[in-house]
């Protein structure tokens, strides 16, 4: 039971029957693995089935029971999503597969001569600044675009506590700046960025401002008018949704005035052999037949995580991350790699064990408990060779994780020292 | 979808064909599935709308749409249907989740049923739209 | 029943739920609508179920018990799909959302500076080749890619009989042109387009050559190294498969030559700051968490499909389309357009009624019948303004539809004639 | 995964250490997890390895494996060991699927459970690749 009012997290995990499931072995499931993909509700997975078997058609062109089941179910999961970001309007909800889908979206949209705004245009001498604790999806896209344009490459330090290192931000972010894209959350460090001040200078020199919230938007209310940003990038199976689905939100203004990314079916107005005009935003983005019972489950998620009440998850997952604090570094030669106060940060936690590589860390931890973490450099590279160290194991919390899992995981780790010792 | 009052207004369309005299004609098409439409508005100067003329070639939804606007924007002020247009254009866009307002609306409610499907509703909207753009034109 | 031997047309039909579905009013289902998107049989649904209830992590990167199911599940699915198109290498498969993307990965390929293959250079003076019969998912990536290079669009006409005019195959395709990429089967007209001629000339003049299989796939055997083409797209949704899952193959030297497409996570070998290495095909095109649910659906789908016998398939679709093919020009102003003879063509017809729009005969068909037709341009708007038409009506087959289904199209076009005669 | 052979061969590796003479030194390194070996051979003229020394870092996994690769290739000739690893290459490649040939491994069969862990393959096959590639630099 967690003291967070109302919260009962013995009931959520009713919700999530893989989390009674008994590996080979008989060993009990301890999922600490969120961070990497989440499970997922029976809720959603019944809204999915049910969909599938009973209401599936393509959406936007059919004319008939199906295809009107879908694409009101479809578009309804858009409204879903639209309130649940708080985003000014629905048609800004843009459907991706992933997160990834949606930063590399807006990438293109830049140095692109299908596109003629002033403000995506990108050559020699313009820059793009990103931080050393992005995820992989938040790097490798604006490097391409770098090579495509022959714009620079910059980015953010990051502090030995694992902060964003703002010191250099005027010198940084500055006029030759075309876009700054960061993660809301980090995916290794926990860290939740404080967004107004790069925002703020981002303002002043006239660049846009996109946020990676992959791991922030299922772990905290977010909103993005709130935020200011111009762009949010986000993912379904991080979220209790199914995979095949991420979201891009984007300033209505600034996608109508982006060149088409994807083309295809749906994101047309009339098409010659010659030509083709562009379907209104979301539709321009969304080329082909989308990830329709992807994103109607990502609208039962929303509505699952709504219910249960985001104030509520995150409360819980501060507890968690609280405890967990407090807990590891009990054991010996363990280093957290990220910020040790449960201040500005999420339920994820990245460690080093003296002497025991992390693959062997997580795999015995599997092997003989159960317990699913997560080993290596979790996409983020960069900010490990920042560490210097190759790798780290990750435990990261969830609204159906307890203290008695973070328990398990100590035990876990003491049962490493012995094995490897 | 298709109410009796659809299919009645399709077969014998009121008010059709282009009409002298007018202050603004324009040409609305619908790439989509190539229905056309040209409207012309006659407005008095207290602002009465005295005659909404048209021709045009597409679905039974799209014709009836046009004789529909017709009869309802003749003899009222531009401002009142402009206030249909209004809540005809919402009922249309909200995919089947709106409840029309039937006072406003008269028998433009019987399109009610098109909202369900995206690739209908531009037909049931052309020859509004192209009567919102000729009255904008006949005032500018 | 079907005569064709072992193929029990009542059977299938058991294993699709929707099709013993009640419409409101108590109309009964006929779903003539699967060249837009295909039902799912309870096998590829439950599979999904399954998977998200109970093995889902994610893939990849995970070392725990989840991660290791849903990795071993994935790449199953690879293997399956490889075998099921007669890939040479399990390795040229890359899962992509849908066609659509799979099509614009390769036109991505082209004049992009990231990339160094000379067969993948572009500017001015280049040519692209594709025809009047494409879908706009083969069409306006193309139209894209010429904008952004300078290059120059050109295409195959197409016969009043609608087939590919190749009578100006050799000025068409000739030492300027870089890629030709047509469809293998029309979703409009039901042409099954030959393709040896054109991959010969396209080989004489050292071009590569793409196939739009999005509706071949699903209907008959593809074998892609007989095929001897270069890429191949097809979509999961259109052969029993779940939404959000699409398939490129190419050859593998050609797809290591290609520069990466979508960035991020998965897609890497090492990361740096400044720079990147790429990870070997296929995971080099799989940016980010991949559709994992929904490729180890389509490899139900692909299970479902053999399980049936994709011969024995294409076979019935020949019934029906040759039944239909005799019944529908007996209504009074019905034209077909496309093929009238059930020769090189599948089991796709679209037709107009004279007099009357295409949205109404399907409204009515679907409002009095409950048969679900598609009408509209069919996202092929330039081959409808080559026969002078906005629209058609379109009935598409497939393993699960019956002559009797036939029968009631037929009796519903009569009353479309009755109710705006 | 962890059978007690490998961690036997991770806590008391065989062979370990780099000597001379040699006929080729390789340095592999595995960017995903930065496990690192340098590994060296020694060929006789008639076809036999002399020696397999190596150094390194990493998981057990890549440090055992890189042990258990001394004890089977020493000894035997570069065509025996290069079919070892060759089916040790198909046992890991196999995602779990492929039935091990325990007469060609020997005590590399205990590597199975690795090979459904895609991310942990490259650990275990770390050393037998620069194996590899070290014998072709020395006949080259
Ligand atoms: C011939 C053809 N090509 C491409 C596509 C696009 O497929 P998808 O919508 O899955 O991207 C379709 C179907 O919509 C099609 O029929
Ligand atoms: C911070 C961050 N950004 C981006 C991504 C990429 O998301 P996806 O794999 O859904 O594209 C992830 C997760 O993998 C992440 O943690």
């Amino acid at each position: 039971m967690s003291a967070v009012s109302g919260f009962d997290v013995e009931r959520i995990r009713k919700d999530f029957p893989v989390l009674t499931r008994e590996l080979p072995g008989g060993r009990p499931l301890v999922y600490l693995d969120s961070g990497n993909s989440s499970q997922k509700p029976a809720q959603v997975v019944e809204t999915m089935r049910d969909h599938l078997t009973w209401h599936y058609g393509n959406v936007g062109r059919a004319l008939h029971v199906l295809g009107s089941e879908s694409t009101v179910a479809y578009e309804e999961a858009r409204d879903k999503i639209a309130a649940f970001v708080g985003a000014p309007s629905r048609d800004e909800i843009v459907f991706t597969k992933n997160a990834s889908e949606a930063l590399n979206l807006v990438a293109y949209a830049f140095g692109n001569p299908v596109g003629e705004d002033e403000r995506f245009r990108m050559g020699p001498g313009d820059e793009i600044v990103i931080s050393e604790m992005e995820h992989h999806s938040n790097i490798v896209p604006w490097q391409l675009l770098a090579q495509r344009t022959g714009a620079t490459l910059r980015w953010f330090p990051v502090t030995d506590e694992g902060r964003l290192d703002v010191e250099g931000l005027e010198e940084l972010v500055n006029e030759r700046t075309k876009i700054v894209s960061i993660a809301h959350q980090s995916n290794v460090l926990g860290t939740v960025n404080s967004v107004s001040p790069i925002l703020a200078r981002a303002r002043e020199v006239g660049a846009l401002m996109m946020l990676d919230a992959s791991q922030s938007v299922p772990h905290q209310a977010v909103d993005v008018a709130e935020l200011g940003v111009d762009f949010v990038a986000f993912t379904g199976h991080k979220m209790v949704g199914p995979s095949g689905i991420g979201v891009l939100w984007g300033r209505r203004e600034l996608l109508d005035a982006m060149p088409p990314f994807l083309g295809g079916g749906e994101m047309i107005e009339a098409v010659w052999m010659d030509h083709s005009t562009y379907a209104p935003v979301p539709h321009k983005f969304e080329a082909g037949t989308p990830p329709i019972v992807e994103a109607i489950g990502l609208g039962a998620a929303v509505d699952y995580l709504n219910a249960v009440g985001m104030d509520q998850i995150k409360a819980h997952e501060k507890e968690l991350v609280a405890y967990a604090l407090e807990a590891l570094p009990e054991i010996p030669g363990l280093r957290i790699i990220g910020p040790r106060t449960p201040i500005a940060r999420g339920g994820t936690i990245s460690f080093t064990l003296e002497g025991i590589h992390p693959h062997d860390v997580g795999q015995i931890l599997d092997d003989v408990y159960g317990i699913a973490v997560r080993v290596g450099h979790h996409c983020a590279r960069p900010l490990h060779l920042r560490f210097g160290i190759p790798a780290t194991t990750r435990a990261s919390f969830y609204l159906y994780n307890t203290t008695a899992e973070i328990d398990a995981l100590v035990r876990g780790l003491h049962h490493v020292q012995k094995v490897f010792g | 979808m298709y109410q009796e009052l659809i299919l009645e207004h399709y077969k014998h369309p009121q008010g059709r064909g282009l009409r002298e005299p007018f202050d603004a004609e324009v040409h609305h098409v619908n790439p989509t599935c190539g229905d056309e439409l040209t409207l012309r508005v006659k407005v008095a100067d207290g602002g009465k709308v005295l005659d909404v003329s048209y021709d045009g070639q597409g679905c039974s939804i799209s014709q009836a749409a046009a004789s529909v606007l017709h009869e309802l924007a003749t003899g009222s002020t531009v401002d009142e249907s402009l206030s249909v247009v209004e809540e005809f254009t919402r009922l249309m866009q909200g995919r089947g989740q709106v409840e029309p307002d039937e006072d406003v609306l008269g028998d433009a409610v019987a399109f009610a049923g098109v909202a369900k499907f995206p690739a209908r509703v531009k037909c049931a909207l052309l020859a509004w739209m192209a009567y919102k753009d000729a009255l904008m034109r006949s005032q500018g």
